[in-house]
């Protein structure tokens, strides 16, 4: 167990008084409870996380943020996690990580985490806790306004948490402290806004229970998906610094110079012993005094500015701090960490012995989110970085994210973003604003350098990929002239931290080399997520059974009681057969036609769908929507009928009931209900507005229970004494309100067996007692319930089509052998017209048309394809392609028929009937013969009993 | 040992000149993505038509080229379609020693689910389709489908099950940048010239034949225009005059971290919306369904890709905790049959190719050997033939959504 | 996630609305006395610009009702919301 | 053949009978966060009518207050309840039993301008959530702004609860009426139960 030897004697936000056990790359270490992994290998000594994915190069940690290129670990415990980045992940009992290089590891145990999303509105957003963005909030907060702040880090605070500035972070912890305690506002640490989208939508994820490792609560979500609709945003995100591409600089030990500032003040923590610092720019300078009080030798300061800083560079002297203006870096040197840096400037180059060298290139704005929402980004010269530009949402950048990177500053900015923002969502701010005093160093302009001089194949610009000077140099010589080929090119920017540190210094190293301007050129694209997200917590609880709805009718729990097995039909689920025991689903449902044909089934036939259709010109709505006249159907009566898309293809079918002179019941197939419904309302609401006509969904209002069979009758009878059940008082084709077992029930003489049958149809909430009744007054014929497999068997044998099954979207009611239903009579309906387009007169169309195996065993597969004798004559299937008649869009064993039988699509099929076809099933050629479609009952004589 | 990805082939020193744009050329394509490039390699090398512009607004191949998830299948549904993509998929299996250049095209197999019986209906018709056109195919049921992916979920306790799934052995992925490279190096070495940051703003028509393009880079006369441009292909139509009957939509993709090798083959389920692969790097590269509206954004809703992680774990339980990279968007133009346009319009000399939606860098290599043929011989190749403009008239479509036949 | 605003319910998310294309497109008179053309550009042609479009929508989650909107398809930027049967707005 | 239904509670079986335990358990667990019941066979009528014309007035006598025609409100009138469901649609609530009687009364009332009325009692359920995080239960699954500032009692609404439709119509003392389409309503129970775990044990 190694002792923490460079962690400070005091200081950091870290508590000293818990002690946090882990282990890394197989060592045990200890680190404290506010630590980041990457804080606490710093404390142990540790700098070096992983070596590169291409060279191999060992790589240390270089930031202390999400920007963090280099210190990727794979968590093992308590769950695997692949990669996330040392500098975030806190520190917890029982961590368990190693260091990556490449390829991050997922656990083949099933994540026993729950995770959700929430949708939350407010009147502002605010992303970012720094000063910025809490100035923005204290004046946000105080009008009633309703307020979001999410910060990605534990603590609110940002970058303050890594200064030295006490004042203004006691400040921010009151600030933090009045918005928690304020109704109104949520104030979220943890969560990472990660997407900006249309009109104001934010979303973030809040990480809940990471940090409590193995002791995170299982009713906890373990992530959460913010849906957060703001009427206006802040973005108070801050900024990144950037590196320079100098030979060596990819060597563990050198790190941003903000970063190290962060491990000293946040973490007491030293990143190192003795440190030279690289900068453009007089922000490295507050690193310099930081770690110098902390005990950190400063063996040098290279600022590559002629004149140095104006500010500082006095203060150093007082403090005997080296300031060698004009000066860079030549060379580092070092195997697994810096050992010594060779400064290069005016008077020539030197060594300096150092185990640390604080780079500053200058600061990038985090303008992710700016550029999600569709703002505009330009390159500032003076700030040498892309700085926000415009943007169409009701948004305001402030603070670093801005480019405003005084204190004092960030801390009006924000102020006057949230003050704007309350006043723009209706609120009054309040008159004056307490904003703590921040002492603000004039700071003098950053050189705008990106490459020092050296050699290209040791100068690193994305440390994550590997990507050198030289390769971005080899991919401009190669041809490439914009950012996006040469992040193609070298992969620059591609990795897990999409550039953060990268991005821009490509675009720098680019335009140097090209000679054109960076602002021109400009950067790639930034695209969600801000930060990677994991995959569970966007798949929130939509997952398993929750996955997507299962819609049930009100018998479902008798079906499963009764041992059905179910099919998935769009959402619903439906018994699909009731196997007895040691039934197979053949055997089933054999038994289950022979019932139906010989004695009496039965068969929940709720999931239809059902539209009450009713107004004066209900009946003229009809005529137009469906193929056949419907005006003239008698009230008590029932009709079947198809409708097609204007395109002349079947698009839904089913019967009609007219139950007033105004009012039908129209019932859909199981798939097409919703669609069905909203195309009525299309039409009525869009084309013919004039038609006095509504419809409304009824689907769960009914219950339909088939009884079916040439026995039905008689078990109806049992039931519903009042009905006069004769075929002279109950024709085929018409409805009776009547009493079934007591219960107020419609009963429809339809078939869709061709056997005698009735629909009884009760209200939902009476479904199972009216279900119950007819099986029990069932049971001395000998009833038998039935599945979607057997109604398929049983209306096959009669031809009778599936729409969707037998049909795809390319067949008219013409093709299915359904002219009879195609009115002569109405002048327009939707679809007639493009039965007149030539390819609907094609002889050789498709055609629905029943197929008979000759051997009268043969069971063909559906989707089996059917070719011509001609095409085999030689006995096997020719070159391909192999010309095809159809397929085989039905298929079953039909115990009336005593042998398998199928429908199929067959070119110009109707005109084949007798001929004989083959089926290629495997090697085999199957001969088939094609038929009629209707293969049972012809004449039509079972359907009165 | 260095770590993985670092066995990617480097692009060549060479790739392309950066030329102005000449007066005139025989041959002007708008738009430099994979099939205009592809177009004009096949112009050169097929035709020997070498004085040809490709001309591109933005940089080369940075549309639906740069954004799609790469997945190279020819199993469609109907003969028409099989038959040009199946030509496509032969072209792909000699591409890398063709244009001599390493486009990592890999035959790992491409399975496409089936979660209802419907689905199992669907699929067998497509595999016996297939087998009959020559196209290899089989049907694999659920343990099959475990063999050739391991981690797929094929519980039946699962909200949609699998059923089983088609497999095309022959079919898998390729870098779609090195694809659309490797044609852009090797059309430029045969002398054409491909002009970027160069929007056509208008189509010179004199007499009914088109004679030239309006550029932001001056006027350039051709003797023939070709269109090439995806997404935008309205847009460019219209510009002469010619109306087509596509829709632009966005279409969203993501990817994820680089992950250990866990996932050999690419799989696709209709059923819930989701296609999966796991690249060269180690990456998921995932898409998901069409936003429904028309869009030009290069951007989708976020609850689309909210609903393709849902649907991805309820296949793959063992990504719950990789993590989304990144998203983006492409913009693909659809048309009513879901099946692409290619030949001739009513402008004399002016040349279409558009409607592949989400199919086409699947068909690049197809499109350009067909399209350069259609261009230069002023007629369709008899592979295009059926993806004429006429059909919607005469109602002759080519109906690839109807018999769920698998998108994308 | 579009917000997009119901002239009867007010702004929704995108997901309660299901997408109708085109706006202003209306069923054939008499279909009849249309040339194979005509039919076809009925049926399958419809605008596709990049820009402002006047497109449909439809409440499907909440009123059911169809109404129009004017939107940016660069920007995806709503620009109008008209009910059904008025003219298009001009946008300026 | 509605116009004859009378209440058989012994035999009738409301579509959340078999969850009833489950979901009463939510209050228990939640320690109190929230409970859920359903509130079976409440008569519940469909309405359709030109909200400008006689039958509106007509309507409005008959169930004791106007129609309300402004979006998203729940008028009240006694025991029933008439949620505004679009611009010439309305879901008239009330009693168990009372469809019957209810559906004549308002067919009698309304005479002509062809309104429709149509008994919808079986097309959906009603599920009451109620306690102090009721509010955050159905923010996991609805996009409505559901503070007290822009949706309090005597507020209604269609719109979606997790992947299903539904119509939500805020009650009084911090109640909400969730009405779902029967065949969705165990697939919405098992949602709401899962979602309520989070309000199981201690909070952050």
């Amino acid at each position: 167990m190694s002792t923490q030897e460079f962690r400070t004697a005091q200081g950091g936000r870290i508590d000293r008084s818990r002690p946090i056990r882990f282990r890394f790359d197989g060592s045990d270490y200890t680190g404290y409870v506010g630590d980041t992994l990457a804080s606490a290998l710093l404390a142990n000594g540790v700098i070096q996380t992983s070596t590169s994915i291409k060279f191999d190069r060992p790589r240390g940690i270089f930031a202390a943020g999400a920007e963090e290129p280099n210190a990727l670990v794979q968590v093992e415990a308590p769950f695997p996690e692949p990669m996330l980045t040392a500098t975030t992940v806190e520190l917890y009992d029982g961590l368990v990580a190693c260091g990556l290089g490449g390829q991050g590891r997922l656990s083949p145990e099933p994540d026993p985490a729950r995770y959700d999303s929430v949708h939350v509105h407010c009147d502002v957003l605010v992303v970012g806790a720094g000063p910025a963005g809490l100035a923005a909030a204290a004046v946000a907060a105080e009008t009633g306004a309703r307020v979001i702040v999410v910060d990605e880090r534990p603590e609110p605070g940002g970058s303050l948490l890594g200064t030295r500035e006490t004042s203004v972070l006691e400040w921010a912890t009151s600030v933090a402290d009045r918005l928690r305690s304020n109704p109104e506002v949520k104030l979220l640490t943890r969560t990472t806004a990660f997407g900006y989208y249309d009109d104001n939508f934010v979303l973030a994820v809040e990480r809940r229970t990471n940090h409590l490792g193995a002791a995170a609560p299982a009713h906890r979500s373990r992530e959460r998906i913010w849906r957060i609709r703001a009427r206006r945003v802040i973005l108070a995100t801050g900024a990144h610094e950037r590196p320079l591409a100098f030979n060596g600089n990819d060597i563990p030990g050198v790190m941003l110079a903000g970063a190290a500032r962060t491990y000293v003040n946040r973490y007491g923590v030293l990143p190192g012993r003795r440190a030279v610092v690289l900068t453009t720019n007089d922000s490295a300078y507050e690193a310099v005094f930081d770690l110098l009080d902390a005990g950190v030798e400063i063996a040098a300061v290279a600022d590559l500015r002629t004149g140095g800083s104006p500010v500082w560079g006095p203060r150093c002297a007082e403090r005997g701090v080296e300031v060698l203006a004009g000066y860079g870096v030549a060379d580092v040197t070092g195997a697994d960490r810096v050992s010594a840096v060779t400064l290069a400037g005016p008077d020539g180059s030197r060594d300096v012995a150092a185990d640390l060298l604080l780079v500053s290139g200058g600061w990038n704005p985090v303008g992710a989110l700016y550029s999600h929402a569709g703002g505009r980004l330009r390159f500032d010269t003076d700030l040498g970085s892309f700085v926000p530009d415009g943007c169409r949402q009701a948004v305001a950048v402030a603070g670093a994210a801005k480019g405003t990177f005084g204190l004092a500053g960030c801390l009006a900015e924000g102020a006057a973003a949230g003050r704007e923002a309350v006043e723009a969502a209706g609120f009054t701010a309040p008159a004056d604003t307490r904003l703590p005093a921040a002492d603000e160093q004039p700071a003098s302009p950053t050189a705008q350098v990106w490459v020092l001089p050296g050699d290209e194949s040791r100068q690193y610009v994305d440390l994550q990929r590997d990507v050198t000077v030289a390769e971005i140099r080899r991919a401009t010589g190669a041809g490439m002239r914009s950012v996006e080929h040469v992040k193609r090119y070298t992969t620059a920017g591609t990795a897990h931290d999409q550039g953060k540190t990268s991005g821009v210094l490509t675009s720098g190293v680019v335009a140097h080399l090209l000679g054109v301007d960076v602002g021109e050129l400009g950067t790639t694209t930034f695209r969600p997520p801000y930060t990677p997200v994991s995959f569970a917590a966007l798949a929130g609880r939509d997952r398993g059974m929750l996955y997507d709805p299962v819609r049930v009718t009100a018998l479902h729990p008798w079906h499963e009681a009764a041992g059905a097995l179910f099919e998935n039909v769009g959402q619903w689920k439906r018994p699909w057969y009731y196997p007895r025991d040691g039934e197979d689903m053949h055997a089933a449902v054999l038994r289950e036609c022979r019932a139906a044909r010989e004695g009496v089934a039965m068969m929940d036939a709720s999931t239809l769908g059902k539209i009450d259709v009713q107004g004066p010109d209900a009946a003229v709505l009809l005529d137009r929507l469906y193929t056949n006249m419907m005006s003239t159907l008698k009230v008590g009566s029932i009709r079947y009928g198809v409708m097609c898309r204007a395109d002349g293809m079947v698009f839904d079918d089913g019967t009609v009931i007219r139950l007033a002179e105004d009012r039908f019941l129209v019932t859909t197939t199981t798939g097409g209900a919703a669609a069905v419904l909203e195309w009525m309302e299309d039409f009525l609401q869009t084309e013919w507005p004039d038609l006095r006509v509504h419809c409304t969904s009824v689907t769960e209002q009914w219950a339909t229970v088939a009884l079916v069979g040439p026995r039905s009758r008689e078990v109806l009878a049992t039931l519903a004494p009042t009905l006069a059940v004769d075929n002279a008082s109950f024709p085929f084709m018409t409805w009776r309100d009547t009493e079934v077992a007591g219960i107020p029930t419609r009963v429809c003489r339809i078939s869709f067996s061709g056997e005698l049958a009735y629909e009884l149809n009760v209200s939902w909430w009476d479904a199972l007692a009216l279900w119950q009744a007819v099986y029990d007054a069932g049971q001395p014929f000998g009833i038998t319930t039935y599945g979607t497999e057997t109604m398929h068997v049983l209306r096959a044998e009669k031809g009778f089509p599936i729409i969707g099954q037998d049909t795809d979207g390319t067949v008219t009611p013409q093709d299915l052998g359904m002219d009879w239903i195609v009115s002569k009579k109405k002048a327009d309906f939707v679809g007639k017209r493009s039965f007149a387009r030539a390819d609907n007169h094609r002889p050789d169309r498709k055609q629905l048309v029943g197929l008979l195996p000759d051997d009268g065993t043969t069971l063909l597969p559906e989707g089996v394809h059917l070719v011509a004798a001609e095409t085999v004559a030689t006995g096997a299937l020719p070159e391909p392609p192999v010309p095809m008649l159809g397929h085989v869009t039905s298929s079953y064993h039909s115990a009336a028929l005593g042998r398998p039988f199928a429908l199929a699509l067959i070119r110009g099929g109707r005109g084949r009937i007798g001929e004989r076809v083959y089926a290629p099933l495997g090697d085999a050629l199957v001969p088939v013969t094609i038929t009629s479609s209707v293969l049972y009952d012809p004449e039509g004589a079972r359907r009165d009993g | 040992m260095a770590g993985p990805g670092s066995d990617l082939p480097d692009h060549p020193d060479w790739l392309w000149r950066t030329p102005e744009p000449k007066r005139s050329y025989d041959v002007v394509i708008i738009g430099g993505g994979g099939h205009g490039l592809a177009t004009a390699y096949y112009l050169a090398k097929n035709h020997g038509i070498t004085n040809v512009a490709v001309l591109e607004r933005g940089w080369l191949a940075g549309g639906n080229m740069a954004r799609n998830t790469t997945i190279i299948r020819s199993n469609y549904l109907w003969d028409e379609s099989a038959g040009i993509y199946e030509h496509a998929l032969k072209l792909w299996e000699g591409l890398e020693e063709q244009l001599d250049y390493p486009i990592l095209f890999s035959q790992r197999g491409v399975l496409n689910l089936a979660h209802s019986l419907q689905d199992v209906r669907d699929s067998v018709r497509r595999v016996e389709a297939n087998r009959l056109n020559g196209v290899d195919a089989e049907w694999l049921d659920p343990q099959q489908v475990k063999e050739v992916c391991p981690i797929v979920n094929i519980s039946p306790d699962v909200r949609y099950p699998v059923l089983g799934g088609t497999y095309q052995p022959r079919a898998g992925i390729a870098k779609h940048d090195y694809v659309a490279w490797a044609f852009a190096r090797a059309a430029d070495a045969m002398g054409v010239d491909l002009i970027q940051h160069c929007e056509v703003t208008g189509i010179d028509i004199v007499d009914g034949r088109a004679v030239g393009v309006r550029t932001t880079r001056g006027p350039i006369a051709a003797g023939k225009v070709a269109m090439c441009a995806a997404g935008h292909a309205s847009v460019v139509a219209a510009m002469a005059g010619v109306d087509l009957p596509v829709q632009s939509h966005p279409l969203q993709a993501l990817v994820s971290e680089l992950l250990e090798p866990v996932h050999p083959t690419v799989v696709m389920s209709n059923a819930v919306h989701v296609y999966v692969s796991q690249a060269h790097k180690g990456e998921l590269v995932m898409g998901a369904g069409i936003d429904s509206y028309n869009g030009y954004g290069q951007r989708g809703s976020f609850h689309i890709i909210e609903r393709q992680m849902s649907a991805a774990l309820e296949l793959f339980p063992t990504f719950a905790r990789a993590h989304v990279l990144r998203t983006w968007g492409g913009i693909v133009d659809v048309t009513p049959d879901a099946s692409a346009i290619m030949g001739l319009t009513p402008v004399d000399e002016l040349y279409v190719n558009c409607g592949w939606g989400t199919g086409g860098f699947k068909a690049t290599p197809g499109v350009g050997w067909c399209y350069a043929h259609t261009i230069a011989n002023g007629e369709p190749h008899p592979l295009n033939a059926p993806f004429s403009l006429e059909r919607f008239t005469t109602g002759a479509l080519v109906d690839e959504h109807g018999a769920a036949a698998v998108a994308h | 996630m579009m917000l997009i605003s119901c002239p009867w319910c007010g702004p929704r998310e995108e997901a309660e609305f299901h997408y109708g294309g085109q706006a202003h497109v209306s069923y054939p008179e008499d279909p009849s006395a249309l040339s194979d053309e005509e039919w076809a550009r009925f049926l399958f042609y419809r605008d596709n610009p990049k820009g402002p479009f006047a497109e449909r929508w439809n409440h499907s989650a909440s009123c059911r009702r169809w109404f129009n909107v004017i939107r940016d398809t660069v920007t995806y930027e709503i620009l109008a919301v008209y009910p059904v049967g008025t003219p298009k707005p001009v946008i300026a | 053949m509605a116009e004859q239904t009378t209440v058989r509670p012994t035999v009738r079986r409301s579509p959340l009978a078999l969850a009833a335990d489950r979901l009463a358990d939510v209050a228990a667990a939640t320690g109190g966060a929230v409970s859920i019941a359903e509130v079976p066979f409440l008569a519940q009528l469909n309405l359709r009518l030109d909200p400008k014309g006689p039958a509106a007035d007509a309507a409005g006598k008959e169930l004791g207050v106007a129609l309300p025609t402004a979006a998203g409100v729940a008028a009240r009138a006694g025991e029933l309840t008439i949620a505004w469901l679009g611009p010439d649609e309305w879901l008239v609530i009330g009693p168990a039993g009372g469809e019957g009687d209810l559906e004549a009364r308002l067919r009698s009332a309304l005479g002509t301008g062809h309104p429709a009325v149509v008994d919808v009692s079986a097309q959906r359920t009603v599920l009451e959530l109620s306690g102090p995080r009721v509010r955050d239960l159905l923010a996991f699954g609805c996009a409505l702004d559901l503070h007290p500032r822009s949706f309090s009692e005597g507020a209604c609404a269609q719109t979606r609860l997790a992947q299903a439709q539904v119509v939500l119509i805020a009650r009084e003392s911090g109640a909400f009426w969730v009405l779902v389409r029967s065949s969705f309503a165990s697939y919405l129970a098992d949602w709401l139960i899962d979602a309520s775990v989070e309000f199981t044990g201690p909070q952050a």
